[in-house]
């Protein structure tokens, strides 16, 4: 057992850090389009360093990094306040799915312009009456001459209205069983039928999309996985989402406390009895999250499988995190409740934590049945 | 030993219950909220049916009725989610009303009670209401800080509104430029009437998003079962109705005890307010969870609820707050200053 | 609203306030079987005063109190820490079901003796196989001259081993449906073929009883309200177990909640901002569960069903009572845990409250599906 | 970056589990508990193996391992539940290998090594110890108080027989008559040490009762299904992961922090001990619930587990007292005694 970085994990670690010393590009600018850019501009800048796609096997144009050091670059990352990509998607899930699924063309055509962010891509699962029920949607795509026409609606597509790509999953049989008859697409969203409409969220903020698809086209070069095989490449992308994510969000939660705690400071109730145990229940928390972590990700580098330690971190940031910005606006008072205080944002934004990626109740389904082996509910 | 209305009380909350589901359905909450204003009518409406000095002494032009009709009104603008200012005038008047002088009362009673002359009322520190509710259209302004209140003409004020993350209801900063008129005696029944005042709007708030909750529970489906036949979900509301029907009882024997039994005002108050600061948030922020991702949209109505709920926690007193008054009324002895 | 007692009310608490006051019999003495004889001693002081079964109709012994005065009694016996009655089972569930449901000759033969503490009455319903699933039970009856023979386990059999009659639901017929097939008798406990074997619970006690049946032998003449009508019988019984037990629970606690106010100050920790929170809460608890009671009882008496507050009590009951006991051991720190310290018993005896009489599980799955309507899981 | 256990720490890991499941199985555990009382050819048997030095220099007759290696033993020793006097003998040990001088090490380790003279220690309030375990055996006995440590010869100590609500474990108040000899150096570093061995012994109560729960709700049928399968019983499985898991992964960082990375023992320590604690009592008062009226009975072995864990976490410091260091440690001042 041995906690402390490997020489090869610290080298790895040392040249990003002094790299993001020597070009992190500041702070985002204000307004939708002008964040955009200069996360656009942000991602070439990692791209040509190398750091785009660090997951990414190198004959891809990645770095091939193993999963500590995927989570090393995330909690650098955080660490450094740095800007996310502007194609998040497209190299987090995008890129992997085509690698792991896609033909030889496909990998030519997509992989490059993911890294460069010349092409972003968003992801169209949800739809309105399937959200943790995922294989019950009702998009469907009908064959015809050389493709596929598709129509339905999708929802929580964030980054919609800047994508040139969206991984799609719709329903080409509508016979089969639930799990079976899905399809996994790359859509083209340059078409006229393909809408897309801003969904504002209680923050009053438009982070999310919702998709309208009235007959859209896809050739049949834009299967992924084969026709059928939705399901199956789906979940594998839905994999990817996760992995090493943990060590992120419990740097990036550390970060939030540490702000916390000049709150506390700042107000004066560093000193009050209550406000220390509800802070330090906050800190031993992100501090578990952060070991379960790493600990699921040694276990998997060492097995191939997650522990079942490495089913937590998502359940656990968005407790905390929802913990830490609701005790951040009750320090506050009655301050705390303006609509442009510092943390009002955050503290209303948590509240999707525990629904967006997975809510908490299908997470506990899935630690009772698949770790701790408790029957399934028919 | 009897927990029912009477039939006037009954008549009370039934003409509420309907009034205002006419008055304030869903679009027009939302219309008025996303503007952050209010129409003049529906205030105007209310006025003419008397709630607005439901509790004032009818001398001073109100119907000379209790805490209990209030807090029956309460709720049901806090179910109908009513963007009106009637809280903070009635707040103004109840200060008025059990702890001004002759003088004071005979002075702005009539203008509360009538909403010609309306008021406003709020919590202080270093003399400054950092949120004081609907003051910005207001003619009078009472301030409490440390056991004391005192009285302000509008204009004798600064007046800075604040956007709130609550847009169903307007607020403000207030900073007085004169001394203000110390309000004749002890405010602490009229702020006790307050608090449960405020607690009565929340159980509103709380029966609501439950029935939202359980009405959606019972249509959506996942994995082809409606949602709410998941303990996960069916629990969770279970824990609601909880809450709810704790908050409604403990809200409800305050107000009966404010003229029945002053004696127990204090402590029923304390408890009240304590338990409806908690249950809005808990109840309304558990409502967006049974609700899922559709209930963290701005085009579902849940969040002005959750909103004002959480602001309302804080108003005139939060649980915690609250909570420590009910300890050092129940043989705890005094209490310790937060921090230690 | 009035949420002070009526004149009449007040004359009832008055009288057994008074009445108490001259007759508390002082401290039940330590000792299983002298415990035992002091209450039987006790009811029938308080049968002589018209004070045992208050609840039942006057022509059969009764006082036919209201459900309020019902309430008042309980409240008043918790205030005066009256010791219980030693045919609590008869008094509360045997004589209303006979009442209920007896012919006219069980009418006579039965109900006198449970007044007068001459017979006393245990619940033969839960098994070892049947706890919160009660229609599943296995306990089977088979028709044999001019009675039945009935052989099974009953367990959680309060006061088994010093009872005459036991309120025995067994299986009369194997193939019919769970809840149907089920028959109610009263067992005769004077048989050989009837064995009670005390139960340990984790306090070291044996409150409970197993009970196991040979072939004992019923008469026909003791089935109760028909052969085939266990399931309604029994589920009118455990209603009158709830009825009015809300009130009298809040009095009991809020006796407790006083000693731990006590304590905290014994211990010099009464100024201790988190203690006194944790106290608060649980005075508000408190507060709320004797309100919703009332208002429950209120509720019934004017429109005959009880209202949704009616459900809770139970549920806050042993929420409260474990809450106020675990912080009673914790103010005491190391001291708390001797095994024989004051509040070691109740602290441990509390992890009973949230299973017995109905687990908080199930209450919860009650409130879900008949007072909010949401769907039951099938 | 690497959590996973070298191959003699396994190897330790693995003799440890089986060797325990072979001398206390449940019936045996029973007997010795219902006894109150130990058996003598257990504790030798251990002290054989060399886990009694595990942590103990060579040159004491100890192995010469880490915190690490205790932490393994400790966590098996509460999977097992087994009633042998180690924990307070391995307390001694860390404050007199990690407070003491080299003269009171030479004088007590070896036999705290070998079992021959055992130690046992404690928390101590005005120089009293009001609960420590196996002082009626032991040869020295280490009491903490305010941040020093004083070593006592067991006969200079008036040692009175306490009955705690666990019976796995003897237990004892220690009043020294004399006045001990000071440990040289601040005991500290020990006394993380020790808070982190009781956090595994606490991880692995926890581990083995979520264990019977999950095996109880597979088989336990209601309703005409594994109660596991109903969400009111398997999230509540769920949250006894996040916890037995959360609770290790303090548990092994503080334990290779104590000599891999001295400096941020405290703090882990602490975390630990805290996240112990609270899983303790949450996990097995949790499992009880789980099994309903069974696990209410003393038939069924879980209250045996619960009452060592209720113990466990008020040893050297309860959820409360270590989450006040976790502040202090952590940028928010110094502690506010509490009581204000």
């Amino acid at each position: 057992m041995d906690l402390t970085l490997s020489p090869n994990e610290q080298a790895f670690r040392d040249e990003l850090r002094g790299w993001l010393a020597d070009n992190h590009p500041g702070e985002e600018p204000t307004g939708d389009e002008a964040g955009f850019a200069f996360r656009v501009e942000w991602q070439k800048r990692l791209h040509e360093a190398g750091y785009a796609g660090v997951s990414w096997p190198e004959q891809f144009g990645g770095r091939g990094a193993t999963l500590i050091e995927q989570a090393i670059y995330g909690e650098e990352m955080a660490r450094a306040k740095a800007p996310s990509s502007a194609n998040v998607l497209g190299l987090v899930m995008g890129g992997p799915v085509v690698i792991a699924h896609g033909s030889e063309e496909q990998k030519q055509r997509y992989l490059e312009p993911i890294l460069s962010a010349e092409e972003i891509w968003c992801q169209g699962f949800s739809e309105p009456d399937s959200g943790s029920d995922l294989a019950s949607l009702k998009t469907r795509a009908v064959k015809s001459n050389g493709g596929w026409n598709v129509t339905g609606q999708k929802v929580w597509t964030t980054l919609a209205h800047v994508s040139k790509w969206c991984m799609l999953v719709a329903r080409t049989d509508q016979d089969a069983p639930k799990h079976k008859g899905l399809t996994y697409f790359l859509l083209d969203m340059e078409q006229d039928a393909v809408q897309v409409r801003p969904l504002h969220q209680i923050t009053g903020e438009a982070e999310f999309n919702e998709l309208f698809l009235e007959e859209a086209y896809i050739p049949d070069e834009n299967v992924l996985g084969g026709v059928g095989n939705g399901w199956a490449v789906a979940i594998t992308t839905l994999m990817h989402e996760r992995a090493g994510l943990g060590a992120a969000a419990a740097a990036s939660v550390k970060i939030a406390l540490g702000q916390l705690i000049e709150l506390a400071n700042e107000r004066g109730v560093a000193g009050d009895p209550i406000v220390r145990q509800q802070i330090a229940s906050l800190l031993i928390e992100v501090e578990a999250l952060r070991l379960n972590a790493w600990r699921g990700l040694t276990a998997i580098m060492k097995t191939g499988v997650p522990g079942p330690e490495g089913s937590l971190p998502k359940l656990q940031w968005s407790a905390v995190n929802q913990g830490l910005t609701e005790l951040a606006v009750a320090i506050q008072g009655e301050d705390g409740l303006a609509k442009d205080s510092e943390w009002t944002y955050r503290f209303l934004r948590a509240r999707a934590n525990s629904i967006e990626g997975g809510t908490t109740e299908i997470l506990k389904n899935i630690i009772s049945e698949r770790v701790l082996g408790l029957p399934k509910l028919r | 030993m009897n927990f029912d209305f009477t039939d006037d009380q009954q008549a009370i909350k039934r003409t509420a219950r309907d009034l205002l589901a006419q008055r304030f359905k869903p679009e027009a909450v939302r219309e008025l909220s996303e503007a952050r204003r209010y129409d003049d009518a529906h205030f105007a409406e209310l006025a003419d049916l008397g709630w607005t000095g439901i509790f004032i002494d009818e001398e001073h032009g109100g119907q000379g009725l209790g805490t209990v009709e209030l807090a029956i009104l309460m709720e049901e603008l806090g179910y109908s989610l009513a963007p009106v200012p009637f809280l903070s005038n009635a707040a103004a008047g109840l200060a008025l009303q059990h702890a001004g002088s002759d003088e004071q009362r005979s002075r702005w009673l009539p203008g509360i009670a009538s909403g010609e002359a309306r008021g406003a009322a709020g919590l202080a520190r270093d003399g400054e209401g950092s949120l004081v509710a609907d003051a910005d259209s207001a003619a009078v302004i009472v301030l409490f800080e440390d056991g004391a209140g005192a009285v302000y003409e509008a204009f004798d004020c600064e007046i800075e509104p604040v956007e709130a993350i609550d847009a169903t209801r307007r607020y403000a900063r207030v900073r007085p430029s004169g001394e203000g008129e110390a309000l004749a005696s002890d405010p602490a029944p009229a702020l006790d009437r307050i608090a449960t005042a405020v607690a009565a709007e929340l159980t509103g708030i709380c029966q609501r998003t439950m029935e939202m909750s359980v009405e959606y529970a019972r249509e959506r489906k996942q994995f082809d079962r409606p949602i709410g036949a998941y303990q996960a979900v069916s629990h969770r509301c279970a824990d609601m109705l909880r809450e709810v029907e704790s908050t409604r009882s403990t809200t409800l024997w305050a107000a009966w005890a404010a003229e029945a039994e002053p004696e127990t005002l204090p402590l029923a108050a304390a408890m009240a307010k304590a338990s409806a600061s908690d249950a809005g948030w808990n109840v309304t922020s558990s409502a967006l969870q049974v609700h899922g991702g559709i209930g963290f949209t701005w085009e579902h109505d849940l969040h002005f609820f959750l909103k004002r709920a959480k602001v309302d926690g804080a108003l005139f007193g939060s649980a915690r707050e609250h909570r420590e008054r009910v300890a050092e009324l129940s043989g705890l002895g005094a209490a310790v200053p937060a921090g230690g």
